[in-house]
């Protein structure tokens, strides 16, 4: 038995939550070095998980292959005679697809904490929501049960709704309002359909009796299904079709997906820094992942049928969002709009459906990851120090800030798919997954125009920014600091270095992928063979 | 037509008409003296239907308690000396048509509905028998009107007094 | 039946018993010592605590008694009606409790016997209507907990908003009661009966005249939506809660609302449910399509507490369309009509007392501190009063349902119980209706928190024994978020009405 | 020299400018002169490359040595079967040359660049990025697969980018490097869905095993007509990197960059590239795929040919030179004359190079003046420049004794040869044709720069001959443009070793049926197999010996014709230019101004890009922000009350939401009158409606 | 004219029913508008008996009766008792004027 590393990674913040609220309204330094230590011991275990991390599980569906499983009776009423059972499993384990994704959250976070060294106002309150704030996105990525799962992810919502709403812009009511009511919008289909998915599903107890559950990989085994749930295959009059929409709705806002995307301009334009790096970093491949580890192994049938309309709104993603970045003159306008392109990525390459799209998909959503928390921590430097967003009003920062825009180089390069830089071979790979699927091919030729269109408004930004002559208002602007460094190098070395050894990702992963692929085949077989589409 | 008809309908018409009255009339205290009237028509009719005591009660309760009440209320909350002491209504129209509605649905289903006749013994003085229910069956309802009653006392002097 | 046999049936209505005497003594004691005001609330705890034992004591009989008849009497004494009346008191203690903490109740202290004597008169109708079997001790009891409410939300009598709650209520409460009232007289009429056991024998074994009937139950309704705050028999209800004191204001919204839902359950339950299936759902007998009334009026209602509360400047007035908006919750696990949506009602109300008296309480703790309810006078609150923002902030976000509160809890049941019958259509109402709530509840966060004031002003410290309370109510409902199986064993163990 | 060796030595000298450019670019700003570092890396490189190139050239002339790893391993995946992403290195005789050539040059303008760039506040910068680049270039030359290709393609991109942009402060410079950027990954889309119809079809992305692949029959969807398509598709990154029609735009706006910078960019290296990835997949195009890419060369030989006829900035002369010499290499390919067509890369490379630097040095004499209108006279003041620079242009006009002669004569030759097979005459007649405005614009710049007087005599007077490090690189590429480097022969160059030996046309791999007759082997052509030699038709090696020295004739005279019409225009002045201007005033326009192609871009696809992002920006504010804003405003007609909602209402669908909500909640809070009455009355009728509903059951 | 049955009873009880609803929504006093109560507590109290006498369902009407006057003597009393509050408070006792608590 080993220890409890995945409750330990997830809980940790907690722990630091209450030290950060026992402490003393005056230690405000104190109080953003526990956090630091917090999230740093949550690197620290990040990379434990990972060298320990046996590459040849493939996960997925199978909890035997599924590593650092915890799994235990959490709430169990028994005799309820009218549903039968109530359990819900504490039930947490990682595999090839989870745990990039929590290396990613450790090291976002990690970040994130050092750029919140500029915060100034009322340094408890931003310190501990942003630590439960942690404790939420772990464990998204972590549970294995659907309640569990579902929990975590609402718990989100508030800290976040908070750390826009007090330390973000001039908008935030408007903006933290936003987004908290259109991702609650996105979990309440979600519930939906984890209930009726929960009656759809019996797990066998080890008394012999069938029990309903909530565990995910349950769910997923087609023998499982009742005879009469209302999500199940084997109900002639099942809401399958609906609950995927719903349940892919619920996801696609959080991604965001167009049209659901509206509030993520708002939302990371008046968030701090800090916190826009984690909502771009690790919020928005939530829904990616939810839909990679719920909808497609829960509802294989209904993916197939869908993969089109999944990759068509990949396409919009890439090409609207490229459109729209251009448009903008707020630097972080322009970035957010890049995220939805760059998720766009992520939904054509799962859309393929074979081993190339979705590893590209995995793979694109960790490079996205630091990507995009590189350039909000880009655009972050530049408005601590500037006070201003307006593209426009910059020019010629190259000269002023040489080091600075040394990064900012390896991130815009590393955001419009430079080989060398990570951002390349998630594209790549997604473009390689999704042309290999027929039925998706145009789509991904259309696509292909993101390439462009990416490298036009990235370089635009670049040269209105950063080149040209120096704007005289600017001139007594300082390079980086050492805390800056700190927080550019790491994501840099993360960026070169996985674009050179991409394997480094896609090793960790590929059994899983595989075995997901292999799943998702098999099963639709055999979905195929109780003639259900 | 039996003089029980003829006495039904005097009780009924005076029932209804000064309950009419009640209910539109412009001056306060004159209301108040037909709805006098209206809860003797109503004793009556409880009489023609065999229920004396209830009757009686009636008339101690309604005549006796509340209307003394409601006088005390109208005087209470007028000045004394204010002889033509008039109250308004309001959306008297709108009113009117949901009640015609209201009512109209009420009397046809009323009306259209068979219910259970069986013809039945005259019974005399239910006094007795009341009596005897109050303290058995009804008992535990008996008591807590009392608590009820020590309520409406409590509550009613704690609002009133000064 | 005779004297006798009412004498050996006292022993089963203990608790009500403990709640009469008690009242008895807060008269006598506000008689003889009325220099000592300050115990009352004392010794209404001690009456709350010692009726609470005798309620528990109670849990597994299932009697019916006060026979009149051979089979049926009048109350039925069964695990469901214990679960509610701990509920009640649960809410009586922590309202008196409240009212030891008002400002309002407390500036009227020479009246502070009557005040007891009230909410006791208020417990013992709502024990009476958890309990009632009998369509007479039905509108008694709720006659009874009228009567002592009328008074106790005009309490404060030289404020003009609390005489003109109460007249309000009065007049309000009064046509309601005197409609169902003319409902119950139609049902007697019907049946020659007015015992709910009796009238369902009947009902299954005769036919009745089916618009006479709905037009009965429909007035019958009209009396129980009122009490419960129902669309479209809501319209007291914000007016109301807004005059009246918070303590009363708070009590109504749990208590009066829980007895309401109890006797409303009971009512149907017994009356007009034929039997119960294997997977528990009830089979309503062919007289009146309840599912559907109910179904329409859970969605009117929801829908109408929840967007009308948007625009509620009030707190008290906005948690009052938010009562009722969980009024809607609630009827939605009544609409449906299986022992699993009785289980999520009861799971819910234990979670709705918490929240919403927490809630309550927090508004009058403010209210005590600044002298207002309005959103306005919130702002920058959160960093004069951090420890209260954080306390509030749990109370709204369970009342919105989100995880990892209580409120979350008592909604999943609720919606596994709706997508378990295949109600989905309802389910999604219900939850875009969450969504919307959610704009309100926040606006008070939002208020506290996010809006920037001009200056800071200093921080207002909150007294001890007010953070306790604050505390008290905020753990569980964190608590239960995590770890809920209690709740629901509780409920589900409650669930046995007496009957089919 | 065993095969290992040269594996090894390759990619030591791949690696080794990237050491340069790491070591250079993090120690920059601590190390003054780490600079030398740099050019003792490319030092290296060069001599790496000789000694490869001497090792495969000496013994293994005819074996091709590939080495390979596996990059990326996916395993036996479920649909995809095996995947494996092997990177490797390829030597074989062409890849060796190229190296040469690259490093030479690169080397050579790492050390113009010592003087020319002295006393930048970037100066180690600047050679980093000239070591990135050199890095970046010789992965595309080394590569055995085409991801890598692609890779380092891109990476050429962004270091042209960077050295393009590297006086980012003016605004035309960074402008430039942005138009190059994006011009090239236009073609680069096409590259890239080549690849992704190449990886569909064959899984993997080695040129070899594609190319096995394709013999055996085994073609993208099962038809020729798609692997026209994917050649052409291919083809389409080179026409962005080699700068040809349509996307030749790019490469005269490149000239902001620094001039050793355009000497290694953008007419040595770069640019090659796109020729040099034509000539690597040239065993699979189809005739179509090769009619269409004469065609595109054609054009590009032909359009900047005429634009430059006109130009008066030095360098822009120059670069549509370029432009234009890359579109005769680009129809040679086209036509089939896949030796000449490397060839003219190479001596091209050299000659252009020399020309480039030259004005390098001209400019950097008359302290950045680039206008030949203001030059005139320098021969005198600058002589070696002056010598240099006339040998190229002598060999890139295509007199006998020089390189470019060499080339450029099998190239008409081999137009002809084509057209008279297939018919095709316009290629000749271009080919012809450019040839004559090659030598007439070559001749108008030398004389309008070196001869006559000087026309702005302040900034003649400060002119003066180059340093040593500038002068000499100068003379080793203009020693270069001579013939006695490649061919004994001066005026038949498959005599000389270049050709009989070092460059092997490479076997075809396209089925027979989609191939041009005379690349058809027929029973006259000696069949060996293994052979890498092209098997063309005998009709053709005839048709080629036929119309060689016709050829060698016409072009020798054609070259003749434009050296003296420049003569005529502008050393004797026996023809009035500007009168001629006048006279043609709408033809020189159109010359002048480029055919108007960046206009026109700007007009379509610059101003439709932005205005469509501009257009969706605004949708996307108004109507999806906003679809039921509208809806609202008419709310707004119909309620008194909307106006409190103003306040509230922002944008957004959900704002739209929250308009709804609100709308609703106001409509709710009518009911709430205050008046107890008015509630009872609602009671009522609410009651008299659920009975209405209800009243059936 | 056919002898006086239940649906006579019944149709004074129904037209009180509804006299008293009318008095409540439209009196403007307070006092006025209890009067009105009180008429719908009677048209009950006359179904009940009336149902008990013809139905034959024995005494148990005339009980109901009698509970339901003395709980209308005691709702009286606490309305009144809160009528004469308001009027204490505003010198006022029309209903329509009291809507200060409102939306």
């Amino acid at each position: 038995m080993h220890l409890p590393y995945l409750s330990l990674i997830t809980f940790l913040p907690i722990v630091g939550m209450i030290i950060v609220l026992a402490l003393p309204k005056e230690q405000g330094k104190t109080m953003k070095i526990t956090t630091l230590l917090i999230t740093g011991i949550q690197v620290v275990l990040a990379v434990f998980l990972l060298s320990n991390y046996n590459y040849s599980l493939g996960g997925i569906y199978d909890q035997a292959s599924f590593q650092f499983v915890e799994k235990f009776r959490w709430i169990d009423i028994e005799n309820f005679s009218w549903i039968g059972r109530i359990k819900v499993d504490y039930f947490l384990g990682i595999d090839g697809i989870s745990t990039p994704l929590v290396l990613l959250t450790a090291i976002v976070t990690f970040i994130a904490t050092l750029s919140s060294w500029n915060i100034n106002k009322s340094l408890k309150g931003y310190f501990a929501l942003f630590l439960l704030l942690d404790t939420g996105m772990m464990g998204v990525f972590v549970s294995l049960d659907f309640f569990l799962f579902y929990i975590f992810w609402e718990l989100m919502l508030l800290p976040m709704y908070f750390l826009i709403g007090i330390w973000g812009g001039p908008r935030r009511e408007y903006a933290a309002i936003k987004f908290f009511l259109y991702t609650l919008l996105g979990s309440i289909f979600i519930l939906i359909v984890m209930i009726g998915l929960y009656f759809s599903t019996t797990e066998p107890m080890a008394d012999g009796t069938k029990a309903f559950t909530f565990n995910l990989l349950a769910m997923m085994d087609p023998n499982n299904a009742t005879a009469t749930g209302i999500l199940s295959a084997l109900n002639p009059a099942n809401l399958r079709f609906a609950a995927y929409i719903a349940l892919f709705a619920g996801f696609a806002i959080k991604i965001p997906m167009f049209p659901f995307h509206t509030w993520l301009p708002d939302a990371h334009v008046e968030a701090p820094t800090p916190i826009s790096v984690i909502l771009a970093g690790v919020l928005l491949k939530m829904g990616t992942y939810g839909i990679l580890r719920v909808s497609f192994p829960i509802f294989p049938e209904i993916t197939k049928q869908l993969v089109w309309y999944i990759a068509l709104f990949g396409m919009i993603n890439i090409i609207y969002g490229a459109f729209c970045a251009m448009a903008q003159r707020d630097f972080k306008k322009l970035i957010a709009y890049s995220s939805v392109s760059h998720m766009g990525y992520v939904l054509l390459g799962m859309a393929a459906l074979n081993t190339m799209g979705i590893s590209g998909a995995i793979l694109q959503m960790f490079n996205h990851g630091t990507i995009t928390a590189m350039l909000f921590l880009i655009v972050g430097v530049i408005y601590d120090r500037a006070h201003t967003r307006e593209i426009d009003g910059f020019g010629g920062l190259a000269v002023q800030m040489p080091v600075y825009t040394g990064f900012v180089t390896v991130a815009f390069f590393a955001a419009i798919g430079l080989p060398g830089l990570s951002g390349f071979i998630s594209e790549a790979f997604v473009f390689l997954g999704a042309f290999g699927v027929r039925l998706i091919r145009v789509v991904t030729i259309v696509s292909t125009l993101g390439i462009v269109l990416g490298a036009g408004y990235m370089l635009w930004t670049l040269q209105r920014v950063y080149l040209g002559k120096l704007n005289e208002k600017w001139s007594g602007l300082k390079d980086l600091n050492f805390r800056e460094y700190a927080m550019f190098i790491p994501l840099s070395a993360i960026v070169i270095f996985l674009g050179v050894y991409p394997s480094a990702m896609l090793d960790l992963m590929n059994t899983s992928v595989n075995s997901m692929v292999q799943f998702m085949q098999n099963i639709q077989v055999y979905y195929s063979s109780i003639n259900v589409f | 037509m039996t003089t029980y008809d003829i006495i039904f309908y005097l009780f009924a018409l005076v029932t209804l008409l000064s309950a009419f009255f009640v209910v539109t009339n412009r001056n306060i205290v004159h209301s108040a003296f037909y709805l006098l009237f209206t809860f003797f028509g109503v004793a009556g009719i409880y009489v023609m239907l065999g229920a004396d005591f209830v009757a009686v009660v009636q008339l101690i309760v309604y005549v006796g308690g509340i209307l003394i009440l409601l006088l005390f209320g109208v005087m209470l909350t007028n000045k004394i000396t204010n002889v033509d002491i008039k109250s308004g209504t309001i959306h008297a129209l709108p009113a009117s048509i949901v009640l015609g509605l209201f009512a109209g649905a009420l009397a046809a289903a009323v009306l259209n509905t068979k219910w259970k006749i069986v013809a039945s013994p005259e019974t005399s003085s239910s006094t007795v028998s009341l009596g005897n229910m109050l303290i058995n069956e009804y008992a535990l309802i008996f008591e807590l009107l009392g608590i009820v009653l020590l309520i409406a006392l409590i509550g009613a002097a704690s609002m009133a007094r000064r | 039946m005779n004297i006798n046999n009412f004498i050996s049936d006292l022993a089963f209505i203990k608790p009500e018993l403990v709640i009469s005497a008690t009242l008895v003594i807060i008269v006598l004691f506000d008689l003889i010592f009325s220099s000592k005001k300050k115990l009352l609330p004392y010794i209404s705890l001690i009456g709350i605590v010692v009726a609470g034992y005798f309620v528990i004591n109670q849990f597994g009989t299932a009697v019916t008694t006060f026979k009149t008849s051979l089979k049926y009497g009048m109350v039925v004494v069964d695990n469901f009606s214990s679960y509610f009346k701990i509920v009640v008191l649960l809410a009586s203690f922590i309202v008196v409790i409240f009212s030891m903490l008002s400002s309002e109740v407390n500036s009227n202290e020479e009246r502070h016997g009557e005040y007891y004597t009230l909410l006791f008169g208020m417990i013992l109708g709502m024990f009476l209507m958890s309990s009632a079997s009998d369509l007479i001790l039905i509108y008694l009891s709720i006659e009874l907990l009228s009567l002592s409410s009328y008074v106790l939300a005009g309490f404060v009598k030289n404020t003009i908003r609390n005489s003109e709650a109460s007249l309000k209520y009065v007049i309000y409460g009064g046509v309601s009661s005197g409609i169902m009232l003319f409902g119950i007289s139609l049902v007697y009429g019907l049946t020659g009966s007015t015992n709910l056991y009796e009238i369902n024998t009947l009902i299954q074994v005769q036919n009745f005249p089916y618009i006479t009937f709905l037009i009965a139950g429909l007035f019958i309704l009209v009396g129980f939506g009122f009490k419960i705050s129902a669309a479209p028999f809501h319209f007291w209800t914000p007016d109301v809660y807004e005059g009246a004191p918070i303590p009363i204001t708070a009590y109504l919204s749990v208590a009066s609302k829980a007895a309401g839902f109890a006797v409303l359950i009971r009512f149907i339950k017994i009356t007009f449910v034929g039997s119960t299936d294997s997977s528990g759902y009830w089979i309503l007998l062919n007289i009146i399509d309840w599912k559907s009334i109910i179904v329409l009026l859970s969605i009117l209602t929801m829908t109408l507490g929840n967007f009308a509360a948007l625009w509620q400047d009030n707190l008290k007035r906005m948690l009052a369309y938010s009562s009722i908006a969980h009024a809607g919750y609630m009827l939605l696990g009544l609409a449906v009509m299986s022992n699993a949506g009785i289980n999520a009602i009861m799971v819910y109300f234990i979670v709705y007392a918490l929240m919403n008296l927490g809630a309550f309480f927090v508004v009058m703790v403010i209210s005590n501190k600044i002298g207002s309810e309005n959103i306005d006078d919130y702002r920058g609150l959160g960093r004069r009063m951090p420890f209260l923002g954080i306390i509030f902030a749990i109370f709204l976000v369970s009342l919105v349902g989100l995880p990892p509160t209580a409120g979350f809890i008592a909604k999943v049941m609720l919606f596994i119980a709706l997508i378990d019958a295949r109600m989905v259509a309802v389910a999604v109402i219900a939850l875009l209706n969450t969504v919307v709530s959610l704009y309100y509840y926040i606006r008070v966060l939002k208020n506290m928190y996010l809006v920037d004031v001009e200056k800071e002003k200093p921080i207002i410290p909150i007294k001890l024994a007010n953070g306790i309370v604050m505390i008290l109510l905020a753990a569980p409902i964190l608590i239960f978020g995590i770890y809920f199986s209690p709740i629901i064993d509780f409920a589900k163990n409650s669930i046995t009405i007496l009957g089919f | 020299m065993t095969e290992n060796l040269m594996i090894n030595i390759a990619v030591i000298i791949l690696f080794l400018p990237f050491l340069g450019f790491v070591v250079t670019l993090l120690l920059g700003s601590k190390i003054k002169k780490i600079y030398y570092f740099e050019n003792f890396v490319l030092f290296l490189g060069l001599a790496g490359s000789i000694i490869i190139a001497f090792g495969k050239l000496t013994s293994f002339d005819a074996t091709t040595i590939t080495s390979e790893f596996t990059w990326i391993n996916l395993g036996n995946t479920p649909i995809m079967g095996e995947i494996k992403i092997n990177l490797g290195i390829l030597i074989d005789n062409i890849s060796t040359l190229m190296m040469v050539v690259v490093m030479l040059i690169s080397f050579l303008v790492h050390i113009f660049s010592i003087e020319y760039m002295r006393g930048d506040p970037r100066y180690n910068r600047y050679f980093a990025y000239l070591g990135l680049f050199t890095f970046s270039m010789s992965g595309i030359v080394l590569t055995h697969n085409i991801l890598m290709m692609y890779i380092f393609w891109e990476l050429v991109g962004v270091s042209s980018y960077l050295l393009i942009g590297f006086w980012f402060e003016k605004k035309s410079a960074a402008d430039a490097g942005k138009k190059a950027f994006i011009v090239n990954r236009i073609g680069d889309i096409g590259m890239f869905i080549g690849i992704l119809i190449l990886f569909t079809t064959y899984h993997t992305f080695t040129f070899d095993d594609i190319f096995q692949q394709i013999s055996q029959g085994h073609l993208p969807f099962d038809s020729g007509f798609w692997l026209t398509i994917t050649g052409l598709l291919i083809f389409a990154g080179a026409i962005g990197k080699s700068a040809q029609v349509p996307l030749h735009v790019w490469l005269p706006d490149a000239m902001e960059g620094p001039t050793p910078v355009s000497a290694l960019i953008h007419a040595a290296t770069m640019v090659a590239a796109g020729v040099y990835l034509v000539v690597r997949i040239f065993g699979i195009l189809t005739a179509d795929a090769m009619l269409i890419i004469a065609v595109i060369g054609a054009l590009s030989a032909f359009i900047p040919a005429t634009i430059a006829l006109t130009q008066n900035d030095i360098k822009k002369v120059l670069a549509y030179s370029t432009v234009s010499q890359l579109g005769y290499m680009i129809m040679a390919l086209g036509v089939g004359a896949f030796k000449f067509a490397f060839f003219h890369l190479i001596t091209h490379a050299f000659f252009k190079a020399c020309l480039f630097l030259g004005s390098g040095s001209v400019i950097h004499a008359m302290h950045h003046e680039q206008d030949i209108r203001n030059m005139g006279g320098l021969r005198k003041k600058m002589p070696i420049t002056y010598y240099t620079f006339l040998i190229a242009s002598v060999a890139i006009s295509g007199v006998p004794l020089t390189s470019g002669f060499l080339s450029k004569d099998g190239i008409l030759a081999g137009s002809y040869a084509f057209a008279n097979l297939t018919g095709h005459y316009l290629f000749p007649i271009v080919g012809f044709f450019v040839a004559m405005l090659t030598a007439f614009y070559m001749f108008r710049l030398i004389i309008l720069t070196f001869h006559g007087e000087p026309r702005d005599k302040e900034k003649y007077e400060h002119a003066h001959e180059s340093k040593f490090t500038m002068a000499m690189p100068l003379v080793v590429l203009s020693v270069l443009s001579i013939f006695f480097w490649y061919t004994p022969n001066p005026v038949n160059p498959e005599d000389g070793w270049v050709l009989s030996d070092w460059i092997k046309a490479p076997q075809l791999y396209t089925p027979e049926n989609t191939r041009y007759e005379f690349m058809v082997p027929d029973e006259h052509t000696n069949v060996q197999p293994g052979s890498e030699e092209i098997m063309y038709s005998e009709t053709y090696v005839e048709a080629m010996h036929a119309i060689h020295i016709p050829a060698m004739i016409l072009s020798l005279l054609i070259a003749g014709l434009g050296i003296l019409l420049a003569y005529l225009f502008y050393q004797w002045k026996r023809i009035d230019v500007g009168k001629l201007v006048e006279k043609f005033k709408g033809l020189y326009n159109f010359s002048f101004n480029k055919w108007y192609f960046d206009e026109a871009y700007d007009a379509t696809a610059v101003n439709g890009t932005l205005g469509l992002s501009r257009l969706l920006g605004r949708f996307d504010l108004k109507i999806i922000d906003g679809i039921v804003n509208g809806t609202a405003y008419i709310t707004k007609g119909f309620s008194t009350f909307i106006g409190k909602f103003d306040n509230v209402v922002v944008d957004g669908l959900v704002n739209f939401m929250a308009y709804l909500s609100g709308f609703i909640g106001l409509v709710f809070r009518r009911f709430q009158t205050g008046k107890v009455q008015t509630y009872l009355v609602f009671v009522l009728v609410s009651v008299v409606i659920l009975l209405f509903i209800f009243k059936s059951f | 004219m056919i002898h006086a049955g239940l649906t006579h009873f019944l149709v004074i009880s129904v037209a009180l029913f509804s006299l008293g609803i009318y008095g409540v929504i439209t009196r403007k006093n307070a006092v006025m508008v209890l009067m009105g109560i009180e008429l719908i507590l009677n048209s009950a109290n006359i179904n009940f008996i009336a149902f008990a006498r013809f139905g034959n369902f024995g005494l148990q009407g005339q009980i109901i009766a009698l509970f339901i006057i003395v709980l209308a003597a005691a709702e009286a009393a606490i309305a009144l008792a809160i009528v004469l509050n308001i009027y204490k408070n505003l010198s006022n006792i029309n209903v329509d004027e009291m809507d200060s608590l409102k939306d």
